[in-house]
């Protein structure tokens, strides 16, 4: 298995396969004209590996359904009604039928299910459910708050504590540094709304009444979008925000700034405002 | 959804939601208060514009020749005064010069910026509208005066003498409020004060310590106390009049007062830490 | 026998043609509502499609009509309430009416041998409820503040009081609870009769697949519909009494109030095997008729239904996968995982069980059979594309994407919808007495098959380049106008798919009253419905028939008279 | 009677009838752990809870709401005319029993007078229908955030800031009009454009939605207030003149930047964008002119808005980093500019200073935002140059 | 136990048939109905988890002993109408039934107290909506109300049902064949018992 893990590995990063995804995201060099067919490119660690596991099954699938129509065609063509024809009396109910049924279905789910199960188990293990803990001083730490039809952002500031004066807070534009851990918790304050990050390959359900958390490492500085996945009411298809993710050394002066200008909005009479909660670990 | 297809759901007599509203019939014009004015006063008043009051009728038309009392008086602050707070106002405009609050003025035991007017008792009269234009300025960051009085229908004529921007922030309430900018140099922002309001803040935004009082009364019969707590109200015609005082931090006084044509009453208020 | 005996045939028109208890009267309602509401909602469809490639265009044609005050645009709100009518629609009173409703109906009594279901009074009590779920369902469209607007699924807290106060949701969750009540009733019905009312000699490894089918939706419809039941009775309290199952109390801190996410479980508990229910008799229907129209036995037919019940047994524990997204943890997500994959492996069998019978067969292409095969080819297209969707990896990124839109669409939608037609075009003759034509069949089936294909190939696009579903507009989005002009092409080919149902449309009305009066069995195959004479006569059987042989012994070198096929009241030579 | 089970059944009988008699004379009292104010508490804590039984969808009267004078009519009239349509207003001198009104098609607007206050104004007459329309599109659409009642105080509304508008306290921040409260196409145009960065989104509705939605939020204003209060002055938005600086921008920025820290100050509240040691010489003021502290950050401000009973404190905004909310183009920030903000430390500057003045901060203003807003490269440049010998 | 205790009485076998047939269909539905309140218990498991302390602090809760006292005629009201269904089983057949009087006894008790159960509950509202909690109360009010709203409908038309029943029986109209429906009436009422069992167990016991 391993083996053909590292052969898959090969074929998914050899030229043949670039040209494909190049194919593939024709789109991407087509955007400058207005029409895409394919994604922008992943743009956080995990993103990639989600991306291969994608052309996988792709090609998986591709193959398996080339042999159902070639199966469909074949009688189509070949096992027409037609005068003096007969069909082959076979209920299949021999023992070699028995066995062949057993071996190609068995065959066909290690092929095409078990191969791309194993693939993802390790993958989720390795990467998307091996949260970071946020007391590494490199995790970034975002608390989310949905509403009806905005996001809210706050990012800790400074002082890398939430629910004090310095907190970062932002609406429908989030910016985060690149190259570290980012780690959200977030909820919601009306309905269910879904935090979609398309170019980092996430997406996470943001629930009224609890706290849901999720994680990415953005490996590209740019613009990035961020999309709500989840009905969430008339205008669901205008809650839409901006991703910014920040080289280090930006990320610093801009959380310097951001935090100044945190402080100085900061209004201690006005309670409500401070709906910051305590990160959960 | 329910009301876009109301078509369809018109022919399925489904519709729940309201008709059409199609214009009601012009109605006859009443407040719905009190019953409906005389035809006199309706053409009287549609003669004058927006502003024309007319008061009941049987009113006389007023002016100053009628009036020869006086009422004159002190307005008196009793214990010692609290110590006006020093204002800094470098570190928000470097450009102001700093100075004191001016919400209690006490000199001489008087008390400066209290408003007199005469509340009750002018029912017989009918007054034309102010006229002319009051000054208010401001200088060293502090509105000069800091508690003005006006007759409806003047003209409170706003100007900066300060090296620095102003906004004029008015609360009106029955006079049309404004928020107004006022750069150094800028020319005078004159407002029409046509009716009658209660005391209201003049503030600026920029300078969030200035404020200043202004009151607009429909009567001449009013004045401001000077910084040593005297008033002076001349001209009033004879009769037996409410007088009311009214400072923006310690709140209201009344006294009753009767005059006699040619005379001259005095009246005085006393104002204390814990008056009303 | 209880249920068998004949009474007098109703002469009372009500009687005879409204509330009658006849299965077959019953099945012919069915067939009209389901047809009915499949056209409503296909229209509804075309106006999404509309509206997607053309954001804020008035609707050619009865735009004007329907949306008077906003000349003909549709707003938000309304193209909310279109796609979630489109989806409660199809599934609860388009596919489920014609499938289990109609189909199930007719071939049930007739194909085990039996005068009628086994409790004709719940039969007609479970259209009339179905009826009146569906008039509920359309009144909701036109109550004050909005028809429904949150989703076929209908997620709290957005269908709660605290998106919308209005009643066109609590109506929509009446209309869902009284169409889930009539297949509860349907379902004991059936189940009771396949196991009380066959003939004799009708064993169960003799059953036909279609019944086998039908009889296991049953199973799941009688399991899994009053889950959906209780779910929609306690949104209803939510909504109308003030209580808080599904609200929650504060924001951020869940004690004291309600869970949003359990009506997620509770609605995928009901919703994964809801698409089984769909997906069951479409399987038996097709596992019958590639048999019947390539004379060859169905192969491995024991298979087949060892499939279908391994199906019916998983279905209810693979729906975490509606919810990877929604914060399941690492461990139930895994096995969410693996259980979705391994409920794969019995529709691997089906297939190679499927083509295996058309494998060295005598093809007759006929309507039913191009239908049936189209169902081999889309429903693996969208069973496929079930991997990506299985897997965690690639679902969050296509999860609430188009991609899941085409999914669905091929694997429950147009196979069900493709299964549906087969048995129509199959049934037809026997129902109405009638033929339809086979030209015009042919017609429609090329012209759904390739536009539907293409529609739903291009969602994948869509889904795979990140396009979210449920946009009113997806030009708003800078990241997705780029995608627009998949937009434009899937839409072109959805109104070619539109049109070709009026092909439909205009032979079954043909058909119907002016076709070819149908001989006894055109198909020439030997299952018990096709053995009697056309009409059907009132109480089926006037001698209950006694089988001998299997329902699939085409092509059997024992067959007497050299024919390939023989009636299952016959006995085979020797 | 013999049988242990008919036993049991006189049993359980006469047990309910001693509970019953229980029941009526109170016996079991109320549990000693009730607390009376918990269940309040709880329903207070769950004001979404409440069943929409309780959510009045119906207008039953009709109410007169404060118009726009007759100039303002004529201008409409106008304005239609330029455009080829039908006049908007007519004017009937002999409709209401000869009092005379300007008709339209959704109702009249007629010259009142008011007893009480001794004063005329034109009012307009909202029929229930309308009303009725307006609140219910008002429930649909608005209330998530505005609340039920128009208090601004939606389950979505809660936390929020800038807070939702309570419409019982009139005031309109965005509406870019001179006087108190803004005409009817203001208030249209606001909602079509929604506020950039906030949950205030430009609705696609139907201009018929909106006008009655408009009409319902009017009559929201409590008695004596906003819509209800006769002396209220009701403007168009402010006009943008000729704009002096078209096909010199590169001039007007240069302007700009002089009068934002020059005449007008906008630094008092605004950050500034020019280096202390740099100002001097861009104002031509004294080398020893002192500045505020930290003049990079704004100065948080008292508003006239209340949220639950408290008035809120609202940042200026820095044009380099926070979202303009009222479109960024020159003409949105010169219309900005001009009106002020109603209700917030933003005066009006129409008049105060030139049209040359005003259309130079605009672009300016818009100059930061282009330049700096979601650069980090080149706001961090800014900053640098800032901070440069401080 | 209606079907075996009917299998070794006397009825024929086409009777026996109809028997097993209406029972079937009965067994299916109670299933469904069990996967209905199956639901409804999961979602009052799952909330009530949600709340630290349950029942929750400081709320009045419903009152235990009438509770109880309602469990126990309940459980009589179900073992009655067994029995009488059981007597009329072993004695009828063909058409010679007698209605033994023992068996009406039980009959009337037990449908009496279906009736007693239901004054009992709406008495258990009445206590509580006295005390102020309203289903809008919180979540503890909502389970209880929502519940037992869902059980008292099933009551209603358990009771309505046995009535018909016995309006039934006692015109003589039911042969042994339509006995099966009595019979299937009752089996319905044992179900509405065993979800108050179960109930009860919840709210009031763990």
């Amino acid at each position: 298995m391993n083996r053909i893990n590292s052969l898959l590995a090969g074929v998914l990063s050899s030229r043949w396969m670039k040209a494909l995804a190049v194919v593939g995201m024709a789109g991407v060099a087509e955007a400058q004209g207005g029409n895409r067919w394919a994604p922008f490119p992943p743009a956080s660690d995990f993103g990639h590996r989600f991306s291969e596991l994608f052309w996988l099954i792709t090609i998986l699938c591709s193959i398996s359904m080339v042999i159902v129509v070639l199966l469909l065609l074949i009688p189509l063509l070949r096992d027409r009604a037609r005068p003096g024809h007969k069909a082959n009396y076979d209920h299949g109910s021999s023992l070699h039928d028995k066995r062949l049924t057993a071996v190609i279905s068995l065959a066909t789910f290690i092929v095409l299910d078990a191969w791309v199960l194993a693939i993802a188990m390790k993958d989720l293990r390795e990467a998307y459910w091996n949260m970071p803990e946020v007391d590494q001083a490199e995790t970034y730490p975002i608390e989310v708050l949905g509403q009806q039809w905005a996001w809210h952002f706050r990012g800790p500031g400074l002082d890398g504590e939430f629910g004090t004066p310095d907190d970062i807070l932002e609406m429908n534009q989030l910016t985060i540094p690149k190259g570290r851990p980012v780690s959200f918790q977030m909820t919601s304050k009306d309905v269910i709304h879904s935090l979609f990050l398309p170019e980092m390959r996430t997406k996470k359900d943001v629930n009224p009444g609890s706290i849901n958390k999720t994680w990415f490492k953005p490996i590209e500085a740019g613009e990035f979008t961020i999309l709500c996945a989840e009905l969430c009411g008339y205008a669901h298809y205008q809650m839409f925000g901006n991703l910014t993710v920040m080289e280090q050394e930006d990320f610093d002066e801009w959380e310097e700034s951001a935090s100044l200008l945190g402080i100085a909005a900061y209004d201690p009479e006005d309670e409500e405002a401070q709906w910051a909660w305590e990160w959960e670990e | 959804m329910n009301r876009s297809l109301i078509g369809l759901g018109a022919l399925l007599a489904l519709t729940a939601c309201g008709g059409g509203d199609s214009a009601p019939k012009p109605q006859k014009s009443t407040t719905g208060s009190t019953s409906s004015s005389t035809a006199e006063t309706t053409t009287t008043a549609k003669s004058t514009d927006t502003g024309g009051a007319a008061k009941a009728s049987g009113s006389q038309d007023w002016n100053d020749s009628m009036g020869t009392a006086t009422v004159s008086g002190a307005i008196k602050f009793e214990g010692v005064a609290p110590e006006n707070k020093a204002i800094t106002m470098s570190d928000v405009d470097p450009k102001c010069p700093g100075g004191a609050e001016e919400t209690i003025l006490v000199s001489n035991g008087g008390l400066a910026n209290v408003v007199i007017s005469v509340n009750k008792g002018l029912d017989g009269y009918k007054f034309a509208k102010g006229t002319g234009a009051v000054n208010l300025d401001q200088k060293g960051c502090q509105y000069i005066p800091h508690v003005l009085a006006m007759q409806a229908g003047q003209t409170v004529s706003i100007t900066n003498s300060d090296d620095t921007v102003h906004n004029v922030h008015s609360y009106s309430k029955r006079n049309q409020a404004f928020n107004q900018a006022q750069p150094a140099g800028a020319g005078a922002i004159e407002k029409k004060m046509s009716q009658k309001d209660k005391s209201f803040p003049i503030k600026c935004d920029m300078h969030a310590w200035m404020n200043c009082q202004v009151v607009v009364f429909d009567h001449p019969f009013f004045t401001v106390s000077d910084e040593n707590g005297n008033f002076t109200l001349p001209k009033l015609p004879a009769g037996t009049y409410k007088l009311v005082a009214e400072h923006e931090s310690l709140g209201k006084q009344e006294a009753e007062v009767t005059v006699a044509d040619g005379g001259t009453e005095t009246v005085t208020f006393s104002y204390g830490q814990s008056a009303p | 026998m209880s249920g068998q005996h004949i009474h007098a045939e109703p002469t009372n028109f009500f009687r005879k043609h409204v509330f009658s208890v006849d299965h077959k009267v019953i099945a012919k309602q069915f067939l009209w509502f389901g047809l009915i509401w499949l056209g409503i909602g296909g229209v509804m469809a075309m106006m999404i499609r509309w509206q997607l490639a053309n954001p804020g265009e008035p609707v050619p044609v009865i735009g004007s009509m329907l949306f008077p005050r906003t000349n003909g645009v549709l707003d938000p709100a309304t193209y909310n309430t279109l796609f979630t009518m489109h989806g409660t629609i199809m599934i609860f009173l388009g596919l489920t009416p014609l499938m289990i409703g109609a189909i199930g109906n007719w071939s049930i009594p007739l194909m085990i041998g039996a005068r009628d279901m086994i409790f004709p009074l719940l039969n007609c009590l479970s259209f009339w409820a179905m009826f009146l779920g569906g008039a509920v369902g359309f009144i909701s469209l036109f109550v004050p503040l909005g028809a429904t607007e949150a989703g076929w699924t209908g997620y709290p807290t957005l269908s709660t009081t605290i998106n919308g106060v209005g009643s066109g949701e609590t109506l929509w969750a009446i209309a869902v609870f009284l169409i889930g009540a009539s297949s509860i009733m349907g379902g004991i019905n059936y189940m009771t009769t396949v196991i009380r009312l066959r003939a004799p000699g009708m064993t169960w490894q003799r059953l036909p697949l279609t019944v086998w089918g039908i009889f296991l939706t049953s199973v799941l419809n009688v399991l899994f519909v009053p889950v959906i039941g209780s779910a929609m009775l306690l949104l209803i309290m939510d909504r109308v009494f003030g209580t808080t199952f599904f609200i929650p109390a504060s924001i951020m801190q869940g004690a004291g109030g309600g869970d949003p996410i359990l009506y997620q479980h509770l609605f995928w508990i009901f919703g994964h095997p809801e698409v089984y229910i769909l997906i069951l008799p479409a399987w038996g229907i097709i596992g019958d008729l590639l048999s019947f129209f390539s004379r060859k036995p169905a192969f491995g037919y024991r298979a087949q239904v060892g499939a279908m019940v391994a199906v019916t047994l998983l279905s209810a524990v693979v729906y975490g996968h509606h919810m990877f997204t929604t914060g399941l943890s690492a461990m139930l997500g895994e096995s969410f995982m693996l259980l979705t994959m391994i409920i794969s492996v019995p529709a691997e069998i089906l297939f190679f069980n499927w083509l295996h019978t058309l494998w060295k067969g005598n093809l007759r292409l006929t309507t039913p059979m191009l239908f049936s095969m189209g169902v081999i080819f889309v429903f693996g297209l969208g069973g496929l594309t079930g991997i990506y969707l299985a897997t965690i990896g690639t679902d969050i990124f296509l999860h609430d994407t188009y991609f899941v839109v085409g999914h669905f669409h091929l694997t429950m939608a147009a196979s069900a919808l493709f299964a549906t037609f087969a048995g129509i075009y199959f049934w037809f003759p026997k129902m109405f007495a009638r033929e339809m034509n086979e030209f015009l069949g042919k017609t429609h089936f090329w012209f759904t098959v390739i536009p539907l294909v293409t529609v739903f190939c291009l969602m994948f696009v869509m889904g795979y380049a990140g396009m979210p579903r449920r946009y009113y507009d997806h030009t708003s989005a800078e990241y997705l106008r780029s995608l627009q002009h998949l937009n434009k092409y899937a839409t072109h080919a959805a109104f070619l798919l539109g049109a070709a149902q009026l092909v439909f449309v205009y032979n079954f009305i043909r058909s119907r009253w002016w076709g070819k009066p149908a001989s006894q069995n055109p198909w020439e195959v030997g299952t018990l419905d096709w053995t009697m004479e056309t009409p059907v006569p009132h109480y089926n059987f006037k001698e209950i028939p006694e089988v001998f042989t299997g329902p699939h012994e085409f092509s059997n070198p024992d067959i007497p008279d050299g024919k390939d096929w023989i009636s299952m009241t016959e006995k085979l030579k020797a | 009677m013999r049988s242990p089970f008919t036993q049991l059944v006189c049993l359980a009988t006469v047990a309910i009838g001693t509970l019953s008699s229980f029941k009526a004379l109170n016996f079991f009292g109320s549990d000693p752990r009730a607390d009376e104010d918990h269940s309040q508490m709880i329903a207070e804590e769950l004001p979404h809870a409440r069943p929409p039984r309780g959510v009045p969808l119906t207008i039953t009267e009709g109410t007169w709401l404060r118009a726009p004078g007759e100039e303002w009519i004529i201008q409409q009239n106008e304005l239609a005319r330029k455009q080829g349509l039908e006049p908007r207003f007519t004017e009937d001198p002999s409709a209401a029993d000869g009092e005379g009104a300007w008709i339209d098609s959704t109702g009249f607007i007629q010259k009142r007078y008011d007893e009480e206050e001794d004063f005329w104004a034109y009012w307009q007459w909202v029929g229930p229908a309308q009303l009725t329309r307006g609140r219910r599109d008002f429930v649909q659409f608005c209330s998530s955030c505005h609340g039920l009642d128009g208090d601004g105080y939606g389950r979505s509304g809660q936390w929020l800031r800038p807070s939702p508008r309570d419409f019982r306290q009139t005031n309109f921040k965005f509406t870019k009009v001179l006087a108190n409260l803004p005409t009817d196409d203001a208030l249209k145009r606001l909602i079509k454009r929604g506020l950039d960065g906030t949950p205030m989104l430009p609705w696609d509705l139907s201009d018929e939605q909106i006008t009655d939605i408009v009409q319902y939020i009017k009559s929201l204003s409590p008695e004596g207030m906003g819509w209800r209060d006769p002396f209220t002055g009701i403007g168009s938005i402010v006009e943008a003149g000729e704009n002096p600086w078209a096909g010199r921008e590169n001039f007007a920025i240069k302007h700009g930047e002089k009068v934002y820290h020059g005449v007008a100050q906008c630094m008092l509240c605004h950050p500034g964008y020019v280096n202390p040691r740099d100002l001097p010489g861009l104002l031509d003021q004294p080398e020893d002119t002192v500045y505020r502290e930290n003049l990079y950050l704004p100065v948080l401000k008292d508003s006239e808005y209340e949220v639950l009973g408290e008035k809120v404190k609202i940042l200026p905004p820095d044009f380099t980093f926070h979202t303009i909310r009222s479109g960024q183009t020159p003409q949105d920030l010169y219309e900005t500019i001009a009106s002020g903000i109603k209700g917030t430390a933003m005066p009006a500057w129409k008049g105060s200073l030139s049209e040359e003045d005003l259309w130079a901060l605009a672009y300016y203003v818009q100059d930061l935002v282009e330049e700096y807003k979601d650069k980090p490269a080149e706001r961090r440049g800014l900053m640098e140059r800032l901070r440069e010998g401080l | 136990m209606n079907v075996s205790s009917a299998a070794t009485s006397t009825l024929s076998k086409e009777e026996v048939r109809t028997r097993v047939d209406v029972t079937l269909g009965m067994i299916f539905f109670i299933g469904s109905w069990t996967m209905a309140f199956g639901t409804l218990f999961l979602s009052f498991l799952v909330l009530r988890q949600r709340v630290g302390v349950w029942p929750p602090e400081g709320i009045v809760l419903p009152s235990f002993p009438l509770a109880t006292v309602a469990t126990l005629i309940l459980v009589a009201s179900s073992l009655g109408l067994h029995r009488a269904v059981r007597a009329w089983d072993a004695k009828g057949g063909g058409g010679e039934r007698e209605q033994a009087s023992s068996a009406q006894r039980d009959w009337a008790v037990g449908v009496g107290l279906g009736f007693a159960f239901a004054v009992l509950q709406a008495l258990l509202w009445a206590d509580l909506l006295a005390a102020g909690r309203f289903p809008s109360s919180g979540l503890y009010e909502s389970l209880f109300y929502g519940l037992t709203w869902v059980h008292a409908a099933h009551v209603v038309i358990g009771l309505l049902a046995l009535l018909w029943a016995w309006i039934g029986l006692s015109s003589g109209r039911y042969g042994p064949n339509r006995l099966s429906t009595v019979s299937n009436i009752v089996i319905f009422w044992h179900f509405v018992d065993v979800v108050w069992i179960v109930l009860y167990l919840g709210f009031f016991v763990f």
